[in-house]
């Protein structure tokens, strides 16, 4: 039904997209693939109305049409939900979901009574539990996500393009949204489906289409392939086998580096007692919102707790502000990198130096050459692919900003590093790049404390995993307890696994 | 005149468009509320209270009505335009309250109110038939006015233009200085870069910055500047022309005094008295104008009387006086 | 009883958690305080409420509360205008001189004069909404603009307008109601109708996240654009009746409505972009108008009680401007519901489509 | 493709890639506009080509460049400070209120004016902290402030003269031409420099006016480093009076009240955006340069007030297309 012939786009110095080519047909859902940077989210754009392609065509059922705004594909039958969001933050739920598309009635004023109809079975349909009238930035990001999803449904469009619309939602939402997909399916819908998930693709979808640094590289039916397949088309590489990393890094006797006893903090944290040890990597667990960066965040010092202690290095810690916490050695990897981490405006060197431009006297002379070294030794070391480290970090692709943003606390050698959900939305190539650094660290000594919301990826990296539950720890998972089974019953809160180390437990 | 031991109480609001910034409008006040107190040798205890509507016409409005709901007996209006108060004045006048105009002209026909001003035609018209005699026939002068469109200025303008042509002066270049020091100072600057020939400066007022142009610049003197009336500009003519004449110059005043000349004329008015018949010859009677002529001017010639007087003000300061009770009452009254 | 003291309630909370709070109880405070002030001052303890009283406090400030109020919808699709108060006097021009020059009758002159104000704000749409330029900068560069417009039109202030005129627009109707009072209430009415359709609707979102609102289907710049011309026809009603309440022309008045009006929609809660509505434009102008009023009353108190009080006026800007950091100093309580959604705002006018959201 | 593969080939390419540059740079135009001006400028009137006026030209510019610089700490810093003006007006008036026409008082006079600044700055600091107002209308309340003070201590007529030699060290000429402000400026520009380009504190303004949550996140004491930037701009408006008030040789109310807007325009002429984070005090000097240069070039026209106010409203608006358009939505 729509077809995608020789799109190109460059921004600026950076090629997006080089001749790729795509189609969709009614009733299949197709995945678009690729790994980070690969152009995937252009060529959404592309279809949006968001982005104007330097060459190429696009057909809609044999006719070349043209899109140039969200109201012209909104016109073809296009409807998008998009990888950063498309909601309007200081507006309601009801009116974000029927934005541009509001019923009226007489003379052109607006129809309340059908509105709030059209809202109540939105939400109902999309099990949300949210009220029409709350403000959208209010709302946890898995809802967010939700509503974006369902208000291009409500569009009844023709074709459907979910740029990574799963990567934030919980177990629970992906279900119902699948269960929606393939109704729409049935229906006659063409759905484009990107996501970094592969066993979303083998579980939801009937065609794939792969991108590679902006060309695609192979389509076809998502039978033709296999996982390894895909990540070889994704990458270029077979994929290698992690090592299964077992066994505990700390020796008994040795001191933890960092002590968290009983730590509450309304709403979400209310009585968390973890430990950590140099050279070990310790995964946190959970649902999201379970209380996670919460509890990171108080480790920080960028919320204060209510109650409990913390030692860190054997000295008791009551950061005031994360200033204090990153003087004393902690370092901080928001994987929300648009909003607390990424400096888009500056440099690829600035970034990379942001730790070290943070910590230090102020007034003293920085010489240019010192910042550029630093920069480039870490873009060397963790394989940043980037022009010039002069150019605007906004340049590089997610997976690469991502990375910037880990090289940056790294190459700052805090004694603790704490990663909220650093790879949410990292191709899986990058991820294993981004497992190997931290394995690294902690074999060098570092005490490394990552959340994810991804179970597999939980399972590969952490030596231990503390899973939380509703603000408290449900479960310790080591050595042999470390399952899958485990973390997902310790998740949904049905188990509790204490090991008996420790004493202090919830 | 009424009974001369009795104290008559009268309260007198003086609404002004500016004070802030403008020590010229500081000077008025000041010289209105002395001559309030001077008043009591006649009988009038005056209490005074003053408003500024900070160039905001509606403001101003607000605040005269408030002063007429508020039974002031005098107001003394230097308003912030020279029309746009009709409505104002007709009520003020129905409440049977003493409505005088000041400083600004106000050019309506339709209300019959009493204009104070300074006679701003005589001020362009002294300075250019001065520079005329030092430059004589054909010398190229520049022309700063103040704000286009400010009435004040305009009849400054007219003199200029009038004198300048009667002298035969050629105006090479008309600029603005907007009223302000700083774009004095960098207007005089910019004509001096741009390399242009002339013998003299006009200038409405400001000149003090428009000579300080000269000193940043470090260009050579003109052969004839004028005019200003602050501190600053006499202690800097005065220097520069201490052992001779180096510039030749004039200060003509504008004396902030008018409001408490017009304050008077007030006084006058609710004495009973009448005014003479010809009080609008040297005026305008369209509009009941009275202009009052600047009394003090000096030049490089005279300026060794003037010099204590000059040395002892601020350089903000404006050269000042009014006219008393008797002053208004013997020259414009029956 | 109880299920109505409930809805009160409920509705109070709910006004609470409204932008056009924090402007309404800092118009509630300034209006006791005028209230109690006047009835001091002028010895009479209801003065305030004579119609003659209230009434021209009206008729001289609705230019004025025009301007806040159309200020307002540029700050809800994520503009601003600074020049808006020159444009009223480009209306008072253009009233004045149209019947003036062509012998027109006066009404033509209002006609044209809204229809200049609604070209001078399309240009300015055009320069901040088309061609995507810091707005505040824009309104700099067209106050040197309109101020040379208007001089070039009327060199001089002048101008009449017929008695008739002007003596209606300062009457009241039914002996209580200000004229002003219904241009002001018809305006707002304006506004009311606007917030029930959908292009109310799109201004928010415009304002709140340009991207996001294309995105959509919206088109931005026509929203823009649509926001402009109908602030244009505000200023040009708003410039109608500051010439019927001067009766004449004047080419450089009212310039700094257009910082001010600013403020007071700050003051009256509104954030730049996307969060806030008219009323808080207007209870935010009425503040500063209030607060004027209160101040005059005041030292007009002092002069009358301390003997040999005589009032150097610079102290009245002095109190005014006091009050008025006193005014946002009070936001902090009064808004503290919307302090945030406001410093997201600000970073995002100027960053549009720029924004990452949450 | 990287810069190294175009290096390499026809010099036309090369050329191609510094005009890309060159476009890029907002100083490197408001240079080369400027220059252009300037041209313009002297072949309108070739008499203009003339000492007094290479020198005003770079009088004027370091004196709007000096008053400036804070804005241009405080814009990339994220925030706007509409107070320099009422500083800078202040510190004039204190200047020549002190000196009173003697000499030997500079460092007194510096020190006072920098602490006067200082407090105004931290006040503007502390309220756009605290408050959480937009930038532009506190720091606007607290100029009002300012101003009215200024008023209520000098009751409106401020006395006295800035001391001779001071004067002289501002206005000077050196062969007739470098007026000896630009000694001040030998030490101000590469103070500035330093401080935004090569200081840890700078580097830090840039994070907080980019991205102030990830800054504070990084460990950045972000509320400082906003406070700190309005205090030195505070500091620098009150360094730029005394100078403003060497170069008027005495001082009024409010005498500097519009350099609250040139500055302004002058920095983001230069290439600092609104949004923070970008720019540089290379770019502000150019700025200052091409504003004083248009000014000069306006005035050579002769034209009549009218029109000379249209035109440079249009212009202002011309030179914010070059640089000052923000993003389209569609790219
Ligand atoms: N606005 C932009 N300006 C400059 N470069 C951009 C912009 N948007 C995308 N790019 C670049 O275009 C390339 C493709 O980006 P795109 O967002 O399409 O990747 P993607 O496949 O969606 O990646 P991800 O999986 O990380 O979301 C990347 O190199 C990216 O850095
Ligand atoms: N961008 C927005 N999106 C959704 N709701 C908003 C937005 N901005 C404000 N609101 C809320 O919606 C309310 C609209 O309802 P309400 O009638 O109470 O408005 P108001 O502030 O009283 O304005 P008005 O009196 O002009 O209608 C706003 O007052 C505010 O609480
Ligand atoms: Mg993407
Ligand atoms: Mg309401």
């Amino acid at each position: 039904m729509i077809q995608l012939l020789d799109i190109s786009k460059t921004y600026g110095a950076v090629q997006a997209l080089k001749q790729a080519h795509m189609t969709v047909a009614p009733g299949r859902i197709t995945a678009l693939l690729g790994s980070n940077g690969s152009g995937k989210s252009t060529l959404i754009k592309i279809l949006a109305g968001l982005v104007s392609p330097n060459t190429g065509q696009v057909l809609l059922d044999g006719q070349e049409v043209f899109i140039r705004s969200g109201n012209d594909a909104k016109a073809l039958g296009i409807a998008t939900a998009f990888q950063d969001l498309s909601l309007v933050p200081m507006m309601t739920v009801e009116e974000n979901l029927l934005l541009g598309d509001e019923p009226t009635r007489l003379a052109g004023m607006l129809d309340q009574g059908s509105i709030r109809q059209t809202v109540a079975s939105l939400l109902e349909r999309f099990s949300l539990k949210c009220q029409p009238q709350d403000f959208v930035q209010t709302l946890p990001p898995s809802t967010q996500y939700m509503l974006e999803i369902a208000k291009a449904v409500h569009r009844r469009p023709r074709v459907l393009l979910l740029d990574e619309a799963t990567a934030a939602l919980h177990q629970d939402e992906i279900d119902v949204l699948f269960k929606i997909l393939r109704q729409l399916r049935n229906e006659g819908v063409a759905i484009v489906f990107v996501t970094h998930r592969m066993h979303e693709v083998f579980e939801l979808c009937d065609e794939a289409v792969i991108l590679r640094s902006g060309e695609t590289v192979k389509s076809g039916p998502v039978s033709d392939f296999s996982l390894d397949d895909l990540v070889y088309y994704m990458t270029g590489q077979r994929m290698q086998e992690a090592a299964a990393y077992e066994g505990l890094t700390h020796k008994a006797g040795q001191a933890p580096l960092l002590t968290a006893r009983a730590i509450s903090l309304p709403p979400r944290v209310k009585d968390i007692t973890l430990e950590a040890y140099a050279g070990e990597i310790v995964g946190i667990g959970g649902l999201e919102g379970q209380g996670q960066s919460d509890f990171m965040r108080a480790l920080l010092g960028a919320s204060q707790i209510f109650s409990g202690q913390i030692h860190f290095d054997v000295a008791k810690a009551q950061f005031k502000q994360p200033a204090d916490a990153i003087k004393a050695g902690i370092g901080f990897i928001s994987g929300e990198r648009n909003r607390e981490a990424m400096f888009a405006d500056r440099t690829i060197a600035e970034n990379i130096f942001a730790g070290n431009t943070a910590k230090g006297r102020r007034f003293t002379f920085l010489k240019k050459s010192a910042v550029n070294r630093f920069a480039n030794q870490a873009v060397d070391t963790y394989q940043i692919k980037v022009g010039r480290i002069q150019d605007a970090a906004s340049t590089l692709s997610g997976g690469n900003q991502q990375k910037l943003v880990i090289a940056r606390w790294i190459a700052m050698q805090p004694k603790l590093l704490l990663l909220d959900d650093p790879t949410k939305g990292v191709d899986i190539h990058s991820r294993l790049e981004i497992h190997q650094i931290l394995r690294q660290c902690a074999d060098d000594g570092m005490a490394v404390i990552i959340s994810a919301s991804d179970t597999d990826e939980l399972m590969d990296i952490a030596d231990r995993i503390y899973v939380f539950y509703e603000g408290m720890v449900s479960g310790m998972l080591e050595g042999e307890n470390k399952t899958h089974e485990h973390l997902v019953a310790c998740m949904m809160g049905v188990c509790h696994i204490q090991p008996e180390r420790q004493e202090g437990g919830a | 005149g009424g009974a001369e031991q009795e104290v008559k109480k009268l309260k007198l609001a003086s609404h002004n468009s500016e004070v802030e910034g403008n020590p010229y409008r500081v000077r008025y006040e000041l010289d209105i509320q002395e001559a309030a107190k001077a008043a009591l040798e006649k009988g009038f205890d005056i209490s005074y209270a003053s408003f500024v509507s900070n160039w905001d016409p509606a403001t101003e409005t607000q605040q005269l009505q408030n002063s007429i709901n508020e039974g002031y007996d005098i107001i003394l209006v230097n308003p912030v335009a020279s029309t746009g108060l009709d409505p104002i004045i007709e009520k003020a006048q129905e409440e049977g309250i003493t409505y005088i105009n000041c400083d600004v002209e106000y050019l309506s026909e339709d209300v019959n109110i009493l204009n104070i001003c300074t006679d701003q035609y005589y001020l362009g018209y002294k300075t250019a038939s001065y520079a005329g005699e030092i430059l004589g026939k054909g010398a190229k002068v520049v022309l700063i006015s103040a704000i286009a469109g400010n009435s004040a200025n305009d009849f400054r303008d007219e003199g200029f233009l009038k004198a300048s042509e009667e002298a035969g002066l050629e105006i090479v270049g008309r600029y603005n200085h907007n009223w302000s020091n700083t774009e004095s100072q960098q207007i005089m600057t910019e004509i001096i870069n741009s390399g242009m020939e002339f013998d003299g400066v006009l200038v409405s007022q400001c000149a003090d910055a428009a000579l300080a142009a000269y000193d940043t610049t470090g260009a050579k003197l003109p052969k004839f500047f004028g005019f200003g009336d602050t501190g600053e500009y006499m202690q800097r003519v005065l220097k520069i022309n201490e052992a001779e004449t180096v510039m030749p110059y004039i200060v003509v005043s504008n004396p902030p005094g008018v409001g408490a000349s017009a304050l008077n004329f007030g006084i006058n008015q609710i004495m009973g008295k009448e005014l003479k018949d010809d009080v609008y010859e040297s005026g305008n009677e369209k509009y009941h104008s009275i202009y009052l002529p600047s009394k003090i001017w000096f030049t490089d010639q005279n300026q060794d009387e003037y010099k204590e007087m000059a040395e002892a003000m601020a350089p903000g300061d404006t050269i000042t006086y009014w006219l008393t009770i008797d002053e208004v009452a013997e020259q414009y009254f029956k | 009883m109880s299920t109505f003291a409930d809805s009160i309630n409920l509705s109070l909370r709910r006004f609470r958690r409204t932008p056009a709070f924090t402007g309404f109880i800092l118009f509630v405070v300034a209006l006791m305080l005028n209230i109690i002030m006047q009835g001091i001052a002028s010895g009479r303890p209801l003065a305030f409420f004579q119609p003659r009283s209230y009434g021209s406090l009206l008729m001289a400030n609705t230019p004025f509360i025009l301007s806040a109020m159309a200020q307002s919808l540029l700050l809800i699709v994520g503009l601003l205008d600074i020049s808006i108060g020159i444009q009223f006097a480009l209306v008072n021009v253009v009233c004045i001189m149209v019947p003036q020059a062509f012998g027109v009758p006066v009404w033509v002159g209002w006609i044209a004069a809204i229809g200049a104000s609604l070209i001078i704000s399309a240009a300015i749409g055009a320069c901040s909404a088309i061609l995507r330029l810091p707005a505040m900068l824009v309104g700099y560069a067209f106050i040197f603009i309109i101020k040379g417009i208007n001089v070039s039109i009327m060199p001089t202030p002048q101008g009449k307008v017929p008695r008739a005129f002007y003596k209606a627009y300062d009457s009241l109707v039914a002996g209580v109601i200000p004229v002003s009072l219904i241009v002001l209430a018809a305006v707002f009415g304006l506004w009311l109708i606007l917030k029930r359709r959908p292009l109310g609707k799109h201004m928010y979102a415009v304002g709140g996240n340009p991207r996001n609102a294309f995105a959509a289907g919206i088109n931005p710049v026509a929203v823009q654009m649509k926001a402009n011309l109908i602030k244009g026809f505000i200023v040009g009603v708003g410039g109608i009746c500051l010439t019927l309440m001067t009766a004449s022309g004047n080419p450089l008045q009212a310039e700094n409505y257009g910082l001010r009006s600013l403020i007071a929609c700050i003051l009256g809660g509104l954030g730049f972009g996307g969060w806030g509505s008219m009323a808080c434009g207007m209870f935010g102008a009425w503040f500063f108008v209030l607060i004027q009023n209160t101040v005059y009353y005041f030292f007009s108190f002092l002069s009358k009680v301390v003997s040999g009080f005589s009032v150097s006026s610079y102290w009245q800007n002095f109190v005014s401007d006091v009050i008025l950091l006193l005014g946002l100093l009070m936001t902090i309580i009064t808004a503290k519901e919307q302090r945030n959604t406001l410093k997201e705002g600000f970073i995002n006018q100027f960053k549009r489509g720029e924004r990452i959201d949450p | 493709m990287t810069l190294k593969d175009t290096a390499g080939k026809l010099p036309r390419m090369d050329f191609k890639l510094l005009w890309m540059r060159f476009t890029k740079s907002p100083a490197a135009v408001a240079y080369a506009l400027s220059a252009l001006l300037f041209a313009l400028t002297i072949i309108i009137n070739p008499k203009g080509f003339n000492n007094n006026f290479i020198g005003s030209l770079i009088l004027l510019t370091v004196l709007l460049a000096i008053s400036s610089a804070g804005q241009t700490i405080v814009l990339i810093g994220g925030g706007l400070d509409f107070s320099g003006g009422a500083v800078m007006s202040a510190a004039a008036i204190f200047t020549s209120f002190t000196m009173d026409s003697k000499d030997g008082l500079f460092l007194q006079v510096l020190v006072m004016c920098l602490a006067m600044g200082a407090v105004v700055g931290f006040l503007n600091g502390f309220f756009v902290v605290k408050i959480g107002l937009p930038a532009m209308i506190v720091t606007m309340a607290v100029s009002n402030i300012v101003s009215r003070l200024q008023y209520v201590l000098t009751a409106g007529s401020p006395a006295g003269w800035a001391g001779p030699a001071f004067i002289n060290s501002v206005i000077h000429r050196f062969f007739d031409v470098i007026p000896s402000i630009v000694l001040y400026a030998a030490v101000f520009f590469p103070i500035v420099f330093w401080l935004l380009q090569r200081s840890r504190f700078g580097k830090q303004v840039y994070l907080v006016g980019n991205n102030k949550q990830a800054a504070y996140l990084t460990g950045v004491k972000v509320n400082w480093v906003i406070i700190a930037t309005y205090v030195i701009s505070g500091m620098m408006s009150a360094f730029a009076g005394i100078l403003g008030a060497g170069y008027k040789a005495t001082a009024r109310v409010d005498i500097f009240s519009e350099y609250a807007f040139t500055s302004l325009v002058a920095v983001i002429v230069g290439g600092t955006t609104f949004s923070g984070g970008v720019g540089t005090y290379g770019g502000t000097i150019a700025g200052a340069l091409l504003m004083t240069v248009l000014s000069n070039l306006l005035t050579t026209l002769g034209l009549p007030q009218t029109m000379r106010d249209i035109l440079n409203g249009l212009i202002i608006i011309l030179l914010l297309m070059m640089y000052n358009r923000s993003k389209a939505v569609r790219q």
